[in-house]
């Protein structure tokens, strides 16, 4: 496999970076990443995301906590073993209630976070793939790939023209190795 | 995005983002001052009383406290949900807030769900403690034993082990999966070292790519609307160990959302306690403004009045159920023996908040830190005055009996101020106590005068 | 942007044809359907009780989002207010129960009470009971009155002055609301029930004809919308809105249930008695109350999409609207009327009707007083210009 | 041994000398030794214990009642017949033993006088038998000798005594005629002994008045069953006069309701609220001094009704209007009675009794009561002869002179020149430093021995376990003085076939019948007095009563608790709170709520009387210038930290030479400023107008008999519930319980305690509202606090309502709390995690928690809380093996006595049989002496409870609340003419 270069391009207003993408998306070069200090409104739509999937895991992993938690609890007061609480019905609907609910909450919580991490690649101690430490800060970041260095140039000119400053080839450090 | 020129700027003092990195940040950087030394040192001596009052309680026995056999909780359960209350601040703004759209969450949300983190760790050691048998409290769980038996899933305190525990991890959560892009911020400001190591562990790799802040932007919206009801929930079951029983005074069905709004009330105020200090203290006036301060006072107001309200109609119910028990109970409330527990409560929580009806009072950093700490005490007599108060005079005149707490009580309570302001300001000096990556969010849109430029003269 | 909206004769007919159905099912009713005394004033309360809960909700509505600086509602505080003015005609159709007061209100028979009425005497005595009418109908015109005023003054000034007067009222009316919201709940539905209490009802009460209020407002605003008024209210108004309604579903669920379940863990007579009564005698339309008020709502709203769906959004507005008026329903009938009024027939069908299309006409009357939206309001260009997060 | 001054120096000369007893420390190293060498010695004190008893029990000769003598069968109790006496009433008992140890007392219902009844002193004796301070050893001058040792001496000394000098033989009342017999031929062998007899309780004057009129000292046989109307003045005969046990069984015949429509009329005129007084019907307060101006008041006035001559010189009080008027209209049927032990007021009691015509119904000569024989004037004789020197030797058997004498006689001075003195003892009593010999005797449950309570009503102890020190029965100890070397149980079958049974006609052979004597434990002969009274010569009365009384006056009383103190070294009764005060572990000054505002004294508030110093008490319901304490105190008590309970008031009491008086004229009160605790379990004493105790007047309920309990319709009416009521389908125990019945007495209490192994927490525990009884019995005052006589009491047993929609149940997060199958209400306390939250939400608040490792049953080490040393070695010996002892951090309650009901079912199970109702009777229910509680199967149609719950007088505490509760009381009958009855405000649906 060759070795990925990368050509970075710099912009200190995400408006400016916003308009710098559509500039670059024009020229057909496909944009590897845009790396932000903060989420910036609109890029998604700009950068023609789909539309994230978590809120279906999370409505599959909540009802599956609810319907475990219900059907435990009937299980347990209707099956396993019956005891008489203060005269209550075995199956005390009104009592599953609270318990049902928390059980959605914690697996639809918990699924959402660890599909969140696991779809995104990060988790405690994963490597980080940075191109300028200033992404954190105050500085939003076009990355643009490319294999062939014959394209070197023109990206820096694409890049040029869509506005972005301090433009550069980049081999990015990787944090946590 | 438009926003009306009649709204008050979120940051002020014409910040760039370089700028609002540095402020925020800050106190990360060098050696902590004397004061933090001073305050973690408190802390720490607090704790330690704390735990030699576990201790004792745990070695000797629930005997060790105040207790009786008319009144089976006392400080310990008013001491959980005061806790437990305290942090459902957090919460609200990190998740109803966020569902209101209100944007001003964003330069409190980060210490106010930590604050929830570590009131919720507060919390949890009452219920443990207050167990005769700690040793056994396992038994709460419904693993599968040899005995075959389940737990009591009819018992509040279960629904409550569910509640309090998913609610602490999911708060957790919440919080920590907002954390990230600020411990990569901290990871990447660092040069490197031992410590750069550390927080690029925390930070879980995190890069700022778009496509994870989509995803992570997803996932917020999604946790916040779990959370909103979880909060509800959480501060409604806790009421429910009163509401369920029979016990007048205890069972009424208002409780559920107005503990809620009590819980919000005092976490509110406890968020501005801190927060009055914290900003001072760390230089954060232009983030924390006095429009924050003036916006918190509102919930406050909000939340009081509709506490008031509560006090109110359990009063008027209580006469109009015709029930001896109910009229009685209420009328020993204010007229017997713990009358002033509860003359404090309907003081700090109904009468001072209203004072905020001024704008000058709410816009007064004093005035606010003042009240706010009259609501945290308001807020702890209101439970102590559910609990006492309804336990220690309830059907049977023959059993009716007294309470006072013991050394040991009081010790475990202060013990956990002592964990709580241990973990504070650990939190303060670690982890960034504003959320960087989202005030700068809000930065364009409610900024003081954003000059964009500005961060050129800044490379 | 066409913001003045006219009636034209289409709205007049449909109308007039709803008040004509309406008299006409009462008459059938009264003719061939078994009937007492109680159950007509059983529902001129309903009905009444009804049309002033969604005027209050209307102005609730666009009181507490000024006081809470909120932006996005002046693109329907309009149509909030044009409910919410029309408190007088809610007060017109309540105020005959004072006239209905033995057939509704057991405790209104002072010559034989029992020792528990007795107790209660002191708040629930006739007197005293219109004094308490008289007083929050005439908080609540003042104030709304005032309200609307102001707002309309907005169209033709635009001085900041109005506005910050705007929502000083706005802060008194919730307060003012805050309280009798409760009290005239405790006064015209629980002491129906002249035994029972419970401490929750207000509120209970309060959010249900909030939430009715939100339906209303959604219907409305899809109504006008395919009349051809309100282009600018796109799918992020729409979206908001269902928020609303899916938020508040789900509030008035919390209580419902926090109702139900301490009312059912505890099981002391002086409670169940409420809830027996109504699972004996009206056990389907019980359990349809919830399925309908909550469990249609969360998931027909559940998804992003759906919010923003305009003839999903109009159908689940309506179910809810059903819901909460069954909701009141099992409020008043078991008390009133007993078993005997144990379902719903063409004489409640036609009283809701005639009420209705009564309200209709003023409410559109009032949409036609002002602007469709404020137009000097300082939110209302950032009304128009913003996105929920996905 | 040191001489001391003060008790207080008593106490820390004791503690010194335990330091140097290997017993003792031996003792106090086990209460503080680790668990593991605790767990051994436990383990082994246990196991030898149960060895030693089962080895060397006298088995051939003591009969069980149910179970055959050949061996003990682990794990099951036998009940042995037995009869408990200490001085005072005597109550035929069964003992239930178990692996060769006592482990409860049961009331003998063969017992004509008690049938079955028992007090909380009965049931508490047992306890004694445990105590580690019982005296092990003979001794002389503190010095351990052996028994052989001992008699040589003693014998040597005697017979060295020079003839006129005498030989007293200072005892309790002997009412035992086998120990009768040894003294007589102690007499035969030693001429100049005299027999002296010291009670601990004094009714000399009754006793003096009935020499008077049938020529021998006598007390009649009260019959309060057959009395339509009872007229006490100052006797607490349901509490501690005489013989309450019995009393409290006549008393309660008719006062049943359910029974008959008969209800007697009880008025009660004192000076201090007793527990008579707060069942009466009918109460007058007056001062202690003036109860003979009263009793010669009602004199007259029934004189003057039935043409009587009148005494002279006497005053009218008109409250006695009302009663002359009752006592005339019941002729015969009526019974006076008085507490006064001056002779001439009994004497006037008499000659009421006798115009009414009692005599013979309600006062019956033919079976004279054998107790209380002591003549007061004998004691001051024989101290008069001690200083004059004419004594040559004492010899105390079991009556503590030193705590016992007046207070004006010093026994210390009074026995410092006699040359023997001899204690005979089965405590460590304030006696012991003062004599020479301290011979341990047995406790009566280690003893054989027999009792003649009343003429003809005979009873048998026997030994249930062999004794635990090297103590001896009294005959043991005296025949070797005599030379006579036979074993206890000859001497007594001997004596009894040449003198009791012998003179009966026998159906069977003549041994079969001394061991049914011994099986049943009492005999009762057809021998009757000849007693013949003559008619009272009103000239014989002498106005010799002092009528002067003070403006401020002391009145002693005995506990009901405590009774006169023998038994002060039993945590059982020291916990018990009184009946009317509700304190416990403590004697006081009760003052009139009036006095204590005169005065402004508070609760507790420590007052000063002639040097002794007691807190205050306010107590409703007595006179306001009176004050009270009880006798009995100021006892040491053996915890592990040995402490003096209360102080003893007696030297408040000015005695003349002629008797003993209860009650003396004080002044000079003195505030000290000092404020002192009182245990109380009890803190607020009104009703609150709530429907807790309902009550009615006798007309009311003869017209209507739920009258006073209307409103159990209604709530019954309105009962509505959001779900199904769980079938129970085999047994539903249930429990009712008869407030007309119940007087308070506190026996269920204590046998409660005794069975299910509830743990005594001491003075501060109580304190701090931490005891920890599973049964109850709360008191209320109705009516104003500031009129005493207008002051009524009602009482009510609660313990766990065991009800069906419980709400305990519900919250246990654990599950260790929930609904048996047969209705109980049931705790797995190994499940228990202790979050109180039940006990929160009972509504009665009968649930205990375990605030300390009470019990040492707890697993962590060195954190036992145990004030009143009840875990320790020998005490544990007590434990109900059928009963888990709880550890700490559980909650404990009423389980209805579940091992109880498992036992009989399955003993009805092995017979293939059906239980009866009746068969299983919990321990409150076989403790009551006035068979108050009632319980059984509610699925069973013909059982008691199931016809006791369609009663009119029937309901349940706070039954509105829908808990349905198991439990339920029978609403109390007042005989009065009109009662204000609270009007229970509650709401009936129209």
């Amino acid at each position: 496999m060759k070795n990925r270069q990368y050509i970075t391009g710099v912009y200190y207003d995400d408006k400016e970076l916003l308009d710098g993408i559509i500039q670059i998306q024009k020229s057909d070069i496909p944009i590897f990443d845009v790396r932000t200090p903060f989420p910036v409104h609109g890029l998604d739509d700009v950068l023609k995301f789909k539309r994230s999937r978590l809120p279906r895991l999370g409505f599959v992993a909540g009802t599956l906590g609810a319907i475990l938690a219900f059907v435990f609890q009937v299980w347990v007061f209707s099956s396993s073993w019956p005891l008489n609480f203060g005269g209550k019905p075995f199956f005390s609907v009104p009592s599953f209630i609270p318990v049902t609910f928390e059980m959605a909450v914690l697996f639809a919580a918990i699924s959402l976070v660890f599909g969140f991490l696991i779809k995104s690649g990060i988790g405690p101690g994963a490597p980080a793939l940075i191109f300028d430490e200033r992404t954190s800060d105050n500085v939003f970041l076009v990355v643009l790939e490319f294999v062939d260095d014959s394209h070197e140039q023109k990206i820096f000119n694409v890049l040029k023209e869509a506005g972005a400053e301090d433009i550069k080839s980049i081999n990015p450090s990787l944090q946590n190795e | 995005m438009y926003i009306s020129p009649i709204r008050e700027p979120l940051v002020t003092g014409s910040k760039s983002y370089k700028q609002v990195t540095d402020d925020i940040t800050k106190p990360m950087d060098g050696k902590p001052g004397r004061l933090w030394f001073v305050g973690l040192g408190l802390a720490l001596l607090a704790l330690m009383l704390g735990g030699v009052a576990i201790f004792v309680t745990v070695w000797d026995g629930i005997g060790s406290w105040g207790l009786n056999r008319t009144i089976g909780w006392g400080w310990g359960i008013t001491n959980f949900v005061w806790w437990v209350g305290i942090g459902h601040a957090g919460t609200f703004i990190s998740a109803i807030l966020l569902l209101f759209r209100q944007k001003w969450r964003t330069s409190i949300n980060r210490s106010a769900e930590a604050m929830t983190i570590f009131a919720v760790m507060c919390a949890g050691l009452f219920p443990l403690l207050h167990m005769g048998r700690l040793p056994l409290g396992f038994f709460v769980f419904p693993y599968p034993n040899t005995r075959d038996l389940w737990v009591n899933f009819n018992s509040p305190l279960l629904w409550d082990v569910f509640a309090i525990s998913t609610y602490f991890m999911v708060s957790l959560l919440f919080w920590y999966m907002g954390l990230i892009p600020d411990i990569a911020t901290i990871r990447d400001r660092l040069k490197r070292s031992f410590k750069k190591k550390v927080y690029a562990v925390l930070s879980f790799g995190w890069t700022g790519s778009a496509r994870h802040w989509a995803r992570h932007e997803s996932m917020s919206l999604i946790l916040a609307g779990l959370a909103a009801p979880l909060v509800l929930s959480v501060h409604s079951i806790v009421s429910m160990d009163f509401a369920t029983s029979v016990i007048p005074g205890w069972h009424t069905t208002i409780f559920p959302p107005y503990f809620v709004a009590g819980a919000v009330f005092s976490g509110f105020a406890m968020v501005l306690t801190l927060m009055i200090i914290t900003r001072k203290a760390l230089n954060l006036q232009n983030y924390i403004t006095v429009g924050h301060v003036e916006s918190m006072n509102k919930v406050i107001i909000a939340t009081g009045s509709i506490v008031g309200i509560a006090y109110i109609t359990e009063l008027f119910m209580a006469w109009y159920s015709g029930v001896v028990y109910e009229r009685f109970a209420f009328v020993n409330r204010a007229f017997g023996p713990y009358w002033w527990a509860y003359w404090i409560m309907m003081t700090c929580n109904v009468i001072t908040p209203q004072l905020f009806w001024f704008k000058k009072i709410r816009r007064n950093l004093a005035a606010t830190f003042i009240i706010s700490i009259f609501v945290n005490i308001g807020m702890w007599f209101e439970r102590f005055v559910i609990i006492v108060t309804s336990l220690h005079r309830d059907f049977l005149p023959s059993s009716w009996a007294m309470y006072s707490p013991t050394w040991v009580e009081v010790g475990v309570y202060l013990g956990t101020f002592g964990l709580f302001f241990t973990l504070f300001f650990l939190f303060i000096r670690f982890f960034p106590v504003v959320a960087i990556a989202e005030v700068k969010s809000v930065l364009r849109s409610s900024g003081e005068n954003f000059v964009r430029k500005g961060v050129e003269n800044e490379k | 942007m066409d913001n003045q909206f006219v009636i034209t004769k289409n709205i007049k007919t449909v109308l007039t044809v709803g008040v004509i159905t309406g008299v006409l099912l009462i008459v059938l009713g009264l003719i061939f359907g078994s009937w007492t005394e109680e159950r007509i004033w059983a529902n001129i309360l309903l009905n009444g009780f009804l049309v002033i809960s969604l005027s209050l909700g209307a102005v609730f509505f666009v009181a507490v989002h000024l006081i809470a600086e909120s932006g996005w509602q002046t693109t329907v505080q309009r149509i909030a207010e044009a409910i919410g003015s029309n408190i007088w005609l809610g007060a017109l159709m309540i105020v005959p129960i004072v006239f209905g007061v033995h057939s509704l209100y057991h405790w209104s028979h002072t010559e034989h009470l029992d020792s528990v009425l007795q107790l209660k005497q002191g708040y629930l005595n006739l007197p005293f009971f219109i004094l308490r009418m008289i007083i929050y109908i005439a908080g609540w015109t003042f104030l709304i009155y005032k309200i609307r005023q102001l707002s309309l003054k907005s169209d033709s000034s635009s001085d900041l002055k109005v506005f910050y007067k705007l929502r000083t009222y706005s802060a008194l009316f919730v307060v003012f609301i805050a309280i009798t919201s409760s009290t005239s709940a405790w006064d015209w539905l629980m002491s129906i029930d002249a035994h029972w209490f419970s401490t929750l009802y207000g509120w209970y009460t309060f959010i249900g004809l909030f939430v009715n209020t939100i339906a209303v407002i959604i219907i409305l605003v899809i109504v006008l919308q395919k009349l051809g008024y309100l282009n600018y209210i796109n799918d992020e108004h729409l979206h908001d809105l269902g928020k609303y309604l899916f938020g508040f579903s789900i509030f008035w669920a919390y209580l419902w249930i926090s109702q139900y379940l301490l009312i059912w863990y505890s099981n002391i007579p002086e409670e169940t008695v409420y809830y027996v009564e109504r699972i004996t005698n009206f056990r389907v339309l019980f359990y349809v109350n919830v399925v309908i008020c909550f469990v249609v709502p969360f998931f027909a709203l559940m998804s992003r999409g759906n919010k923003r769906k305009v003839s999903w959004l109009l159908y689940t507005s309506i179910i809810v609207f059903c819901g909460h008026w069954l909701d009141l329903f099992l409020a008043i009938m078991p008390g009133t009327t007993g078993d005997a009024g144990a379902g719903i027939s063409v004489l409640e069908i036609g009283f809701t009707i005639l009420y209705i299309s009564l309200f209709c006409f003023a409410i559109f009357k009032s949409l036609t007083k002002g602007s469709l939206v404020p137009q000097n309001h300082p939110y209302y260009k950032e009304s128009f210009d913003y996105e929920n997060i996905k | 041994m040191k001489y001391w001054k003060s008790l207080e120096e008593y106490n820390n000369a004791e503690e010194k000398d335990n330091a140097h007893s290997p017993t003792e420390k031996r003792v106090k190293s086990v209460l503080k030794s680790d668990r593991r060498d605790f767990l051994k010695l436990f383990g082994f004190g246990v196991a030898s214990a149960a060895v030693m008893a089962s080895c060397e029990r006298p088995v051939k000769k003591a009969i069980p009642l149910l179970i055959q003598p050949e061996e003990i069968r682990p794990g099951v109790s036998s009940f042995y017949a037995s009869t408990y006496y200490n001085g005072g009433e005597a109550v035929p008992v069964l003992v239930k033993v178990r692996d060769g140890r006592p482990i409860k007392i049961e009331g003998n219902e063969q017992c004509q006088l008690t049938n079955g009844g028992t007090s909380a002193q009965v049931q508490a004796s047992l306890l004694n038998l445990y105590d580690e301070s019982r005296p092990k050893n003979p001794t002389f001058n503190g010095v351990e000798i052996s028994w052989s040792d001992a008699n040589r001496a003693i014998i040597e000394k005697l017979d060295s005594i020079p003839d006129e000098k005498d030989i007293i033989f200072l005892t309790h009342t002997i009412i035992s005629p086998s120990i009768k017999l040894v003294i007589d031929k102690l007499a035969k062998k030693y001429p100049n002994i005299k027999v002296v007899i010291l009670d601990s309780v004094s009714y000399s004057g009754l006793r003096e008045a009935y020499r008077e009129i049938v020529g021998v000292s006598a007390i009649p046989f009260y019959r309060f069953d057959k009395a339509k109307t009872i007229v006490s003045f100052g006797a607490d005969f349901l509490g501690t006069w005489i013989t309450p046990t019995a009393y409290t069984n006549q008393y309660v015949q008719n006062r049943k309701l359910q029974h008959s429509q008969q209800l007697s009329k009880h008025i009660q005129y004192e000076s201090v609220l007793s527990l008579s007084g707060s069942n009466a019907d009918d109460r007058y307060v007056i001062k202690p001094s003036e109860q003979h101006k009263y009793i010669r008041s009602l004199f007259n006035r029934i004189a003057e009704l039935t043409n009587n001559p009148v005494l002279p010189r006497a005053g009218f009080e008109k409250e006695v209007e009302n009663t002359a008027q009752l006592l005339v209209k019941s002729k015969s049927e009526s019974l006076v009675v008085a507490s006064s032990n001056n002779k001439d007021v009994q004497l006037v009691v008499f000659g009421i009794n006798q115009m009414l015509g009692s005599m013979g119904t309600t006062i019956s000569l033919d079976n004279e009561l054998k107790l209380y024989q002591g003549r007061d004037t004998d004691i001051f004789s024989f101290a008069k002869n001690c200083e004059e020197g004419a004594v040559g030797a004492v010899v105390c058997y079991d009556s503590n002179p030193a705590y016992n004498l007046p207070s004006s006689i010093n026994f210390k001075e009074l026995i410092k020149d006699i040359k023997l003195t001899i204690n005979i003892t089965s405590q460590n009593d304030e006696t012991n430093p003062f004599c020479q010999f301290v011979l341990p005797l047995n406790h009566y449950l280690e003893s054989w021995n027999d009792y003649e309570v009343a003429s003809g009503m005979y009873s048998l102890s026997q030994p249930t376990i062999h004794p635990i020190f090297n103590s001896k029965d009294i005959h043991q100890i005296l025949l070797p003085w005599v030379g006579e070397q036979v074993k206890t149980h000859d001497f007594i079958k001997d004596y009894w076939i040449s003198n009791i049974i012998d003179n009966q006609a026998l159906e069977n052979s003549f041994v079969t019948s001394w061991k049914r004597v011994l099986s049943n434990g009492v005999f009762y002969s057809e021998k009757k007095n000849n007693l013949k009274n003559k008619l009272l010569d009103t000239d014989l009365i002498l106005n010799s009563v002092d009528e002067s009384g003070g403006e401020l006056e002391f009145q002693a009383y005995h506990s009901v608790a405590l009774g006169d103190g023998k038994l002060a070294n039993n945590p059982w009764l020291q916990e018990l709170p009184d009946p009317v005060s509700k304190i416990c572990w403590d004697n006081y000054f009760s003052v009139a709520p009036s006095l204590a505002q005169k005065n402004r004294w508070k609760q507790g508030d420590v007052i000063e009387i002639k040097g002794v110093r007691l807190p205050v008490c306010i107590q409703p319901g007595q006179h306001e210038d009176v004050i009270a304490a009880a006798l009995g105190y100021g006892r040491t008590m053996l915890t592990p930290d040995p402490e003096t309970i209360g102080k003893n008031v007696k030297h408040l009491l000015n005695n003349s030479s002629t008797g003993i008086c209860y009650y003396a004229s004080i002044s000079n009160v003195k505030t000290t400023g000092i404020t002192y605790e009182l245990a109380t379990t009890q803190m607020h004493h009104n009703m609150e107008g709530r429907a807790l105790i309902r009550e009615t007047s006798f007309n009311e309920y003869l017209k209507d008999a739920a009258s006073g309990n209307e409103m159990h319709e209604i709530v019954e009416h309105h009962h509505t519930s959001l779900y199904k009521k769980h079938e129970f389908k085999g047994h539903h125990w249930a429990m009712f319980i008869d407030l007309n019945s119940c007087t308070g007495c506190n026996a269920c209490v204590v046998a409660c305690s005794a069975e299910n192994n509830v743990p005594v927490v001491g003075r501060d525990e109580v304190r701090r509202s931490h005891e920890m009884h599973w049964l109850r019995i709360d008191r209320y005052y109705t009516q104003s606090p500031n009129d005493p006589s207008k002051i009524s009491v009602v009482r009510q047993p609660v313990m766990c309502q065991h009800c069906d929609n419980a709400p305990c149940e519900n919250v246990c997060p654990v599950a260790a709390t929930n609904h048996s199958s047969e209705g109980i209400n049931q705790m797995a306390y190994n499940r228990c995690i202790g979050t109180r939250y039940c006990n929160n939400n009972c509504p009665y608040k009968v649930r205990r928690f375990n605030w300390y490792d009470y019990t040492g049953a707890d697993s962590i080490p060195f954190n036992r809380k145990d004030a009143t040393g009840m875990t320790s070695d020998l005490k544990r010996l007590v434990l109900n093996p059928d009963v888990t002892v709880r550890a700490k951090g559980v909650i404990e309650k009423c389980s209805f006595c579940i091992q109880r009901i498992q036992e009989k079912k399955l003993e009805a199970k092995k017979l293939a049989s059906h239980l009866k109702d009746g068969d299983i009777q919990t321990a409150c229910q076989q403790a009551c002496p006035a068979k108050a509680i009632i319980f059984g199967d509610i699925n069973d149609p013909k059982s008691e409870v199931s016809q006791l719950i369609k009663d009119p007088r029937a309901y349940h505490l706070l039954e509105e609340l829908h808990t349905l509760p198991s439990v339920g009381y029978l609403t109390k009958v007042r005989n009065v003419e009109s009662h204000n009855s609270i009007k229970p405000k509650y709401k009936n649906h129209s």
